[in-house]
């Protein structure tokens, strides 16, 4: 019964916010079975529809139909009972609770004592450990949420749709911050619930993960469906056609060469649980990618070197000179800046507007002796709107009304504004498309021809392959190789990170 | 290896018991008859009251909530019992004590049970923050309970009724057995009962307890209704024990409250606690009040130490806790 | 010697204000205390009846001889002393007093009368410089102590209300001189023709004069009060003419009175049911006696 | 399609000065005397001294704390400075007033920034919740104060003293002057400085602000000691307005002013808020205050009344809000 093929539709469904129109009367359907890829650029309203299809907003006008039957779906809890389970784009676990509570979160098993009925606790463990353990994650389930990573934090979200049992299945850009690995298991969770017959949406902005997992794809455009296409059809060409237009594609100049003399040395850093043992130079303008599995300790690294968390023991040497990064405030003077993993932790202040986060990290840019002027402010947040595309209908509405991939390009847009002397980017592209991507890439060439360097980590090796002048690859908080791009195939990376210790 | 992290864990779990303990084989030695079975049960009298509401609180607080209203809500609960009875027992109704106070205490509970439930729906329904209605609610409160006193204490009660807050059950005061049965329910409540992890998943992130089909809105109308209902419970306690119903009592209340939950380890910005914790924490507060008295501190050095030990206990909790996690 | 020791009695003395009043109530009865070799416990209940119950268990439960208390309510403090009472502890009461027969004595000054008494010297004023017509201004204190407050404020109104031509404009209540100064003059602005204040207490006093010095109506309006005070005399001292006259009480006596009731009553000695002391009345006619309470108080208050 | 929303966020934005205005006018009709020059001057002089903590108090939620000893601070530091100014000008120094008592402000003003910076350390070093700090605080001055007035109002002051809290200048009453002045001072601050803007990304998120490069424990320590020392400030202009350093004043001020600063419209959560919001809160509940004194309320129904208006205030701001939102 469970193989049941199911059907779900929406109706000129329409979404608008004061001022943006997020979703424009879209019809569309997708049937069980399949796969479909639901694409666009950022802002294009994917996550929109996605929200209205769980019930966490509720359309302007419009109607979705599930099986033929049109529902209304007032609250998540409507979409829940349905069989309708959304992972969203932003995290959504509850930090102080348990991974197993987390998973198991609005549904604990019970069991009667005394005529009540109490909460199983020894079943809420068991069952959490058995559903991440047939995911093939080895997860401390009695840990809090709060302390995994965001990878980690993904797949826990992953498990748990996973377990309700779902009819229809809604995945809000779940690779985001997964590697190679970690997604091919997904994959073939993915296709077997498809062949149960259950309805799968999947939001990505990897063009590359479309031939291999989707059946279907359906572009958004500016809140309109552009388009449906059979995965037969859709070359990535005729996909980035759709979703973008025109579009120009870059390449690293090839004369990008970096400096001679170094700018950062680190010798033998450790840090607990982290990592150890660290030794690397970055030159003046030159771009070293960091690549390494889930967990194998990178954000940890380039946290350590931003004196976020600061390192056990080992040094860390700025033009020769040995600092010991206790601040972030310390390194910033130095030249130094991060753009974390997590935007909403770590990145943004949500409630304020996307002007003031932009100008967060370049606050002394745009004041003399404290004092601020409107018009060197106004400069410095329509540069960075500009160079990173970020599509925002008001600079003056919270930051957390942007999409997730605008989100993102506030994220990173606020550290080029310091101009810094050396970038430590962490998984800079999450969640952002192919174009702003590519205009992230060319901000961080053009800054190596400036002299800035840049430190890359991203689980997207292929990414790193055409950023990096130089790549090192770190595996369970060790450093074990250093290659070049022009010397190695994405394969052989992968394989180098993943490779076993002897 | 093993057993290091485990007794590192017991002392920062326990380190508030610890220091209690401490606190207390400090006073047996100097405070003359402390360490009684008398002056023991007499503390645990002493904070009953408040004791009840702390419970309610905590799950207010790790709700993400806050309720000012509850020192207004024990005077006006007490007035309105009083008021009742007068009132049934009156001329007009002339029924018997014994069949008008039950009735009154039931209407006072319901009252209370409301009155929460209005602050929830302000919030649920309104986002009007809880900080405010039961800002507003606890002037509100103080006027209505003065209102239908007309000001003076009303004191309709008979003799027997003091027992609910003056009277012993197998040798220990009743209103204590009142504050260990509230602390033996939430305690159950919020660790063996999902709405109790809702509490935890509300507060912890609202959004994803949303997302994840939990009511949040029914939860937090429940937890404000019933930590009203207990502040009503309180004020009938009170009432009986000091036989009227009196407006001006219980002022103050909301912020020994809060600090007892607090020193208890609740966070303020939600989703962490524990009742346990809460009762500690009021108990603790409770001691220094009574050790105070009897080593007879003069009121104003009774005013500084107290904000002194306070801060030191919680200074003490956050220490050994802030090791621990390195 | 140890017997002595062991013999001497413990009586808690329980105020319910941190305020001058109290003060000199509880320095009256710690020189009692020292004259007579008991042991004091001090206590405050700081206005609120649950603390004061909890005050009076512990006492119960730390066995003392006796309690001195003001207790907060004649109602609402019944209960718990009578259980103090039925566990054999003697109980006197000053400043207010309960229903029933639980204090053995009871010391006060006359809570009607020092309304009274100041009601008369308003209504000489209104007679002698305002040809009998007043409008006046009550400033109680209500919400925090309500018997006290109808009773100083019933004895004010029934003297000054007894010359037809006194109108009492604006009733309000305020205890602090903070929120007097406030309350008197928003007073002031709306009723421009109020030319006499009354407070009900020392904060309510303060608040008013200031409040008439800030409004500039010095002269114009004039303020009487309840309770007395180094500001206070000083006010009357003043040639600004704006407090004309208090009426205060023997704190430091009553405490003194109390705590020696107490005392004899444990030795076995008969004792005055009830002791009242009258209401200490200073004008700015007399600035001689203003000046001698100065001293005095100066004195106490080492 | 353009002048709709721009009317629309006119009506969200300034809903609050309209619901002030709206009563206003309401009073203007109903109440003898409000509408005058004097009485509108007398409410300006009636919140300006709650009105200038409320100022910083904005800051610190803001910036995601609290301060709950405010009221106690304004009774330490008009005991402290009368206490001072009488021991300087007593037999031992035998400084004249004039000398004294500009000494005695600049101590108190000091000692009213360094409590405030103690909270901000015990909050950044040691994790102690601002709310624990200044809760402690609260009674811990409290009785400081009590304990250097030995519980009698101290009045070494002389009659030109009472200029701060009770003079003119150019026909406006000084504290109100000076609540304008710590307005105007604020507002720039917040909104033209970088520290402002610090404030803000402190409260909205701290972590974020920290990783941005943002100092957030100086941030929080400057937040938290400026608003001391205008509690300070305040306790000097209400030494004044009375004439005499007394413990017993200013209880329960904390409350009022925050609930000012929340009916401005400043989120409790942090990252929210406005000085401007701030000025129409303390404004509205001086006005109800007021208004009520003027109508001759009693004070019993004066609690309820002030109760549902704040209520009903906070309801509208946010009805207009969520429907411009929608
Ligand atoms: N709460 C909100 N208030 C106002 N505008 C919003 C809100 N949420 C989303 N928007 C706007 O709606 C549009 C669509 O956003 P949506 O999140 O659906 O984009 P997306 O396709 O998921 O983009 P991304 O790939 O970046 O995640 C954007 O312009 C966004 O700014
Ligand atoms: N707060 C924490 N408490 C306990 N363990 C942690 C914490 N943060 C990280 N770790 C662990 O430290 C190791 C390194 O994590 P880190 O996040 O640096 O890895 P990463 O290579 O960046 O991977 P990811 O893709 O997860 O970001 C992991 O095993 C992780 O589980
Ligand atoms: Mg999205
Ligand atoms: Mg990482």
């Amino acid at each position: 019964m469970d193989s049941a093929v199911h059907r779900l539709e929406t109706v000129s469904l329409r979404k608008e916010y004061p001022g943006t129109l997020a979703l424009d009367d879209v019809s569309v359907s997708f049937t069980g079975g399949k796969i479909h890829a639901l694409i666009g650029k950022n802002g294009a309203g994917k996550s929109t529809l996605v929200k209205l299809l769980a019930g966490a907003i509720q359309p302007t006008r419009g109607s979705i139909l599930v099986n033929g039957e049109e529902v209304r779906l007032r609250s998540p809890r409507d979409a829940l009972r349905r069989g309708i389970i959304t992972v969203h784009q932003e995290l959504s676990l509850v930090p102080e609770l348990s991974v197993a509570e987390n998973v198991l979160l609005g549904r604990l098993p019970r069991k009667p004592w005394l005529g009540v009925s109490i909460i199983d606790w020894r079943t809420v463990f068991d069952r959490a450990k058995d559903i991440l353990t047939n995911l093939g994650i080895d997860i401390d389930v009695r840990l809090k949420a709060g302390r995994l990573g965001v990878a980690q934090q993904q797949v826990v979200e992953i498990a748990k749709a996973m377990s309700y049992n779902p009819s229809v299945l809604i995945l809000d850009e779940p690779t985001s911050a997964l590697a190679q690995h970690e997604t091919e298991r997904l994959f073939e969770l993915l296709r077997t619930l498809a062949a149960r017959g259950v309805v799968l949406l999947y939001i990505t902005h990897r063009l590359q993960e479309l031939q291999r997992i989707a059946d279907t794809v359906t572009v958004l455009r500016n809140g309109s469906l552009v388009g449906v296409v059979d995965i037969a059809e859709a070359s990535t060409a005729r996909i980035v056609q759709m979703m973008f237009g025109e579009i120009l594609q870059r390449t690293k100049p090839a004369g990008l060469v970096a400096r001679e003399e170094p700018f950062m040395e680190v010798r033998k850093l450790s840090k607990r649980n982290a990592f150890r043992n660290i030794h690397f130079t970055v030159r003046r303008g030159e771009i070293l990618g960091i690549a390494g599995l889930l967990g194998s300790g990178r954000t940890e690294l380039l946290r350590a070197l931003f004196g976020a968390d600061p390192p056990d023991e080992g040094e860390i040497l700025i033009e020769g000179t040995a600092v010991r990064p206790s601040s972030p405030m310390e390194m910033k003077r130095l030249g130094v800046a991060l753009t974390p993993e997590n935007r909403k932790e770590q990145g943004l202040v949500l409630p304020l507007s996307t002007r003031l986060n932009v100008c967060l990290s370049s606050l002394d840019r745009i004041t003399t002796g404290g004092f601020l002027t409107r018009a060197r402010e106004r400069a410095v947040v329509e540069k960075s709107i500009r160079d990173l595309d970020i599509a925002v209908a008001n600079a003056e509405a919270p930051v957390a009304s942007l999409s997730g991939g605008n989100q993102q390009k506030v994220v990173v847009g606020k550290w080029l504004n310091i101009e810094p002397r050396l970038v430590l980017f962490d998984e800079p592209t999450r969640g952002i498309d192919l174009q702003a991507k590519q205009q992230m890439f060319q901000i961080i060439w053009d800054m190596s021809a400036r002299g800035i360097g840049s430190i890359v980590v991203s689980s997207e090796l292929e990414e790193l392959l055409d950023v990096c002048h130089r790549i090192l690859i770190m595996r369970q908080g060790e450093i074990v190789g250093e290659v070049r791009p022009s010397d190695i195939s994405l394969d052989q990376l992968f394989a180098a990170c993943m490779e076993e210790q002897a | 290896m093993i057993a290091s992290p485990k007794l590192r864990s017991l002392l920062s779990e326990g380190i508030l018991e610890i220091i209690l303990v401490l606190f207390c084989i400090f006073l047996s030695f100097s405070a003359p008859g402390f360490l009684t079975a008398g002056n023991l049960l007499n503390v645990l009298r002493n904070v009953s009251m408040q004791g009840v509401i702390a419970f309610g609180m905590t799950m207010v607080i790790i709700s993400g909530e806050i309720d000012l209203s509850v020192g207004s809500a024990v005077a006006f609960a007490g007035c309105l019992t009083a008021f009742i009875t007068q009132t049934l027992a009156g001329d007009t109704f002339g029924l018997p004590l014994h069949v008008a106070i039950p009735i009154a205490i039931c209407a006072t509970l319901t009252v209370g049970f409301f009155v929460g439930t209005f602050t929830g729906i302000m919030r649920t329904k309104f986002q009007v923050p809880s900080f405010i209605t039961t800002l507003a609610l606890m002037t509100g409160l103080s006027g209505a309970a003065e209102l239908i006193t007309n000001g003076f204490p009303l004191t309709p009660f008979p003799s027997w009724y003091n027992f609910i807050g003056g009277g012993y059950l197998f040798g220990i005061p009743f209103p204590a057995l009142i504050f260990l049965l509230v602390f033996a329910t939430l305690q159950f409540l919020m660790n063996y009962t999902s709405f109790g992890r809702s509490v935890y998943a509300v507060g912890g992130n609202a959004e994803a307890a949303r997302l994840s089909g939990i009511d949040v809105n029914r939860v937090k109308r429940l937890v404000l209704g019933t930590t009203a209902l207990l502040a009503a419970l309180s004020g009938i306690m009170q009432s009986s024990e000091i036989m009227s119903g009196t407006a001006t009592t219980a002022k103050g209340w909301e912020l020994d409250i809060i600090a007892a939950v607090i020193i208890g380890g609740t966070s303020l910005m939600g989703g962490v606690g524990r009742i346990w914790g809460t009762m500690i924490g009021v108990v603790f507060l409770g001691v220094i009040m009574n050790g105070m008295t009897l080593l007879n501190v003069s009121e104003y050095w009774q005013h500084v130490v107290r904000g002194a030990l306070i801060l030191v206990a919680v200074l003490l909790n956050l220490l050994q806790k802030g090791k621990s996690q390195r | 010697t140890k017997k002595d020791e062991q013999a001497k009695k413990r009586i808690a003395g329980i105020m319910f204000q941190e305020d001058q009043f109290f003060r000199l109530v509880l320095f009256g009865m710690r020189d009692a205390a020292n004259k007579y070799g008991v042991e004091l416990l001090e206590a405050n209940s700081a206005g609120k009846p649950d603390k004061e119950v909890q005050l009076i268990n512990t006492y119960i439960a730390n066995r003392v001889d006796a309690i001195v208390i003001s207790p907060l309510s004649a109602k609402a403090s019944v209960s718990a002393l009578t259980r103090a009472r039925e566990s054999g502890i003697t109980i006197v009461t000053y400043n207010t007093t309960i229903e029933g027969d639980v204090p053995v004595s009871y010391v006060e000054s006359d809570q009607v009368d020092l309304g009274a008494s100041t009601g008369r010297a308003a209504r000489a004023y209104v007679e002698k410089k305002l040809g009998g017509k007043a409008k006046v201004a009550v400033i109680a204190v209500q919400s925090q102590v309500p018997e006290q407050s109808a009773m100083r404020v019933g004895g004010f109104k029934s003297e000054i209300t007894k010359l037809p031509g006194v109108k009492i404009v604006a009733e309000q209540d305020a205890w602090l001189a903070e929120q007097a100064v406030k309350k008197v003059g928003d007073i002031l602005t709306a009723n421009r023709d109020v030319n006499i204040v009354w407070a009900a207490n020392e904060g309510g006093t303060v608040g008013a004069v200031m409040a008439v010095k800030n409004a500039g109506k010095a002269g114009r309006v004039v303020v009487f009060g309840t309770d007395n005070s180094e500001q206070l005399a000083n006010f009357l001292l003043d040639d600004d003419q704006v407090l004309q006259a208090v009426t205060g009480q023997s704190p430091f006596e009553i405490g003194s009175m109390a705590l020696e009731a107490a005392v004899k009553v444990l030795n076995g000695e008969p004792v005055e049911k009830k002791v009242s002391l009258p209401g200490v009345l200073m004008t700015r006619e007399k600035p001689e006696e203003v000046r001698q309470f100065k001293d005095r108080l100066k004195e106490l208050s080492k």
